[in-house]
């Protein structure tokens, strides 16, 4: 009595979810996380670029006029200061005019000549190691009568620094989370094979090959790799937006860039939208690499 | 077809568990192995189906060193052997239908090819009701029935089969030896260890007698 | 010949590593993390606390003297047009002397009688919802001759929304963090249970209580959790550190702040070492209470 | 002891795997229970130590009626009852030791308490070699004996074996047989699931026969 049913044969190995269940939550918090780094490296990439174009490496020392000084002897006693500057790379005593042109917004371009106006010295400072601002304003202000030096351009500087600072942490955060997702997978693989033993030892002794057995449990990989990756990103798209509508058009903040990032125009936001997607691709990539170089080498340890 | 010589073997750093065995299977033998309990009839059928490497000795099976078997070539080789193992090793998450399939399918045969071969060979050992349950289900001697089936399916030239009547009754245990002797008839090898002495009687075969890893013609 | 050896009796449920080991990095990624951004809620609030500070709420107008224009008409056009801005609370115009102290860092305290000196007019903004400045700014120079608003305050104000949106972000990542968390650790209990669901089976028919056969795997979860959580604080703490011996001493900056964190006086630190150590005690409650709650409800489901 | 009155059993909307089934066990009895491979003996055996409950009918334990004990009762319950597993069911991350030793531990005993026990227990069916080995190296018969040597070692008041002698040879059944029998002396009721009808004849005491979920007093 032969039921001729139509038969559909089971997967060869077990789909037992809960290890790549867990492997896909954290995986798309992972992938989440990437987003939110690289986010934040475009950010702060685009920001240090506005701010240094503004800075164009330049700080300024102005000198005010006091009674009992000579301000020319003064000028030259901060030149030599600022000259012997670790990280100052050019000094320039500027004209008087130059600071007349300071006053402008206050007092029109009316006649200032009998005004006590203060001078500008124009110091171009190594962008890449600038000096201690902090120290060199305490400095100035103690050997040179009515110094001080330009405290905007300076807390610039210190924001371009701490820029760099975040975005090496960017740089770190990334790469930790690359690590963790590959320790991650070839913890989910053990777990998987574990859990299998038995099911890989029969499948060896009835003439199965490795690679047919890798085949079997690396395709559950790809899918989950693939799965977290576009969780991630859609999370980190849809965190982009509501920070992008927490802030108001126009204003120069993190709410503006993250607009930037989402509706930029077309050639700048393929590129944006490029390297987010391609945090899937690199999910997937890792998942399937790391899983099928770990069963193999698991595999090949069993006889 | 297998040929032992002077084989020894040990687990690890512990005792000999076998000692100078040499026997020889001729091709479309049929051959008893029995033995008290630990005598190591199941490490015997370890090595012929080459799940273990002797310590020492020469085996022989199709003519291969077996030493000499690179680990791409087992596959190949194990798919000329069927083994009923003597805990059946079942895979619990496969219907009966698609454990007892298991050797055809990864062998790549499609599902369509061998759907009636399988089924035919359940109905024979009495299974075929029960050809969509899973192994959890079955009882012990459903389960022992579903093993065998599964290492005959292949047409296998060598069959080890490890106590493979111990969970049935003695009127299916017999039904089981004839399964065997009708593969034999047909050209397999086959070798089966078993404490069941009634089965050993019953079956016209040349009978080895393990004691303590020793090997004796009875 | 019974053997008298000492024996020790072996773990009643198998010590597989795998599903705990992954558990493990897991949770300690997710700790840092967490390090990361509570770290980050603190320096944002402190750095919020002192621009609003200094912000104190007011944006100042000013209104500069125009040849061919009437100032006290100027005035009172730019504080009508300022009263009816919606955010806008207060409108005070200020006397004369106001606008000279402004000039006084480049000229001094000198006579400045007969200088044009510019008028300003103090505007109390209403933190909650300030008005939008682009758009204010605009109006004030089209109808108001000579008027323009104090950008740099006007920017702080930005700054400040801007790290309030940041801050709700780590607010928003630190829940994110503590729901995968009990996932990460639901599904492990559930890997760890199906990994021995034979084990358990047997263990309760010899009679073992759901609460022993619990006992046994909890114990594993707690020591995971704590382990974890000690990792993560431990790799932020050191995240800490190195961000802030990136910055110069004495900046307003990230670095700054971050050593405030860990080096600040004693009865601030105590406060911030505390919040970070409260993370592996809450990674720790987090892995037993979930995983003594998944364990008694799974097994519960078997007879 | 145990009594069944009209008790059935299916498995979830299958066919009725036990029908009818009636019988009394009283306290210090021995009784062994034959039948052909999936009659239904397993099935019975889970029904007597508490890992299932019947459709209908009614079972009464201790003098207690199973379908009104509670959940926190089943553990208490089962401590008094010994069972040997047709698939053994010995846990393999611990040693033979520990595992014969599992039910006292569960209980809350020391190990000081119970070693000297357990090891002669061990000796008894010829394990005290294998106490430090872990079960999936024994062979099949080791593991069998371990199996019984759990499910008896807390002295039960019940002792339910399922097919405990299908991998060990005639001499080693007799012996252990013996064990049982000795058990049972010492007031233990004692109920044996067995195709081995030489070692049904070699013990005294009741036959019941099941066939097709039937009971039939042979
Ligand atoms: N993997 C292993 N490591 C160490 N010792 C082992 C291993 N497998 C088996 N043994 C030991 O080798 C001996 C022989 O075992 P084997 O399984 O070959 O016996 P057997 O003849 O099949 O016995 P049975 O009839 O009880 O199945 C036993 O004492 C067993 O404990
Ligand atoms: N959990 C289950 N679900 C469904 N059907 C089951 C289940 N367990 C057993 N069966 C079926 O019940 C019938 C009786 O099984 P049982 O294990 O009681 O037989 P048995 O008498 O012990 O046989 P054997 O001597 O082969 O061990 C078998 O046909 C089996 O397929
Ligand atoms: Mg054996
Ligand atoms: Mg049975």
């Amino acid at each position: 009595m032969t039921r001729q049913k139509k038969f559909r044969a089971g997967p060869i190995i077990p789909p037992e979810a809960a290890p790549l269940k867990a492997l896909t939550v954290t995986m798309a918090v992972m992938c989440y996380l990437a987003c939110l780094a690289i986010g934040a490296l475009i950010l702060i990439d685009r920001a240090v670029e506005s701010w240094t174009s503004g800075l164009s490496r330049e700080v300024t020392v102005q000198v005010r006029l006091m009674q009992d000084a000579d301000i020319e002897k003064e000028l030259s006693k901060a030149k030599i200061l600022l000259e012997t500057t670790v990280g100052v790379v050019n000094v320039a005593v500027l004209e008087r005019d130059a600071g007349a042109k300071l006053l402008e917004p206050w007092l029109g371009t009316s006649n200032l000549d009998d005004l006590p106006i203060p001078r500008l010295i124009r110091v171009t400072v190594n962008e890449a190691a600038p000096p201690d601002f902090v120290a060199l304003e305490k400095q100035l202000k103690k050997s040179v009568k009515g110094a001080s030096l330009d405290t905007h351009r300076r807390w610039e500087a210190e924001l371009t620094r701490m820029a760099r600072a975040l975005s090496t942490l960017s740089y770190a955060i990334l790469v930790l989370i690359c690590i963790s997702a590959i320790a991650m997978v070839i913890f989910a693989t053990r777990t998987v094979l574990d859990a299998n033993r038995q099911v890989v030892d029969v499948l060896h002794l009835v003439g199965a090959k490795d690679s047919y057995i890798a085949r079997q449990i690396d395709s559950r990989f790809l899918k989950t790799g693939f799965m977290a990756g576009l969780l991630g990103v859609g999370l980190g798209v849809a965190t982009f937006f509501l920070l992008g509508l927490s802030g108001t058009i126009g204003a120069d903040g993190v709410a503006d860039a993250s607009r930037g990032l989402l509706f930029a125009p077309p050639e700048i936001a393929v590129w944006s939208y490029g390297i987010l997607l391609s945090v899937p691709i690199i999910a997937t990539v890792i998942c399937l690499v790391t899983s099928r170089m770990a069963l193999i080498r698991m595999l090949r340890s069993v006889l | 077809m297998v040929r032992l010589d002077s084989v020894g073997l040990r687990y690890g750093d512990g005792p000999e568990i076998l000692r100078d065995i040499s026997f020889h299977l001729r091709p479309g033998s049929l051959c008893f192995l029995t033995g008290p309990s630990g005598a190591g009839k199941t490490s015997l059928l370890r090595l012929l189906f080459l799940a273990l490497k002797p310590t020492r000795g020469l085996i022989n099976i199709f003519d291969k060193d077996v030493s000499q078997v690179n680990r791409w070539e087992l596959p190949l080789l194990r798919r000329r052997i069927g083994v009923v193992f003597q805990e059946f090793r079942l895979l619990d998450h496969l219907t009966t239908f698609d454990n007892v399939a298991l050797p055809l399918r990864v062998m790549g045969q499609r599902e369509d090819s061998y759907r009636a071969d399988v089924m035919d060979l359940l109905n024979w050992v009495g299974l075929s009701d029960q050809a969509q349950a899973y192994p959890p289900v079955l009882s012990g001697g459903e389960k022992q029935r579903a093993a065998i089936a599964r290492a005959v399916i292949s047409k296998p030239e060598l069959l080890l089969a490890d106590e493979p009547t111990g969970n049935v009754d003695p009127v299916l245990a017999k039904r089981l030896l004839h399964l065997f002797m009708e593969l034999n008839r047909l050209g397999t090898t086959v070798f089966l260890a078993t404490h069941d002495l009634k089965l050993v009687s019953q079956g016209k075969g040349a009978v080895l007698h393990l004691e303590k890893g020793i090997l004796k013609a009875a």
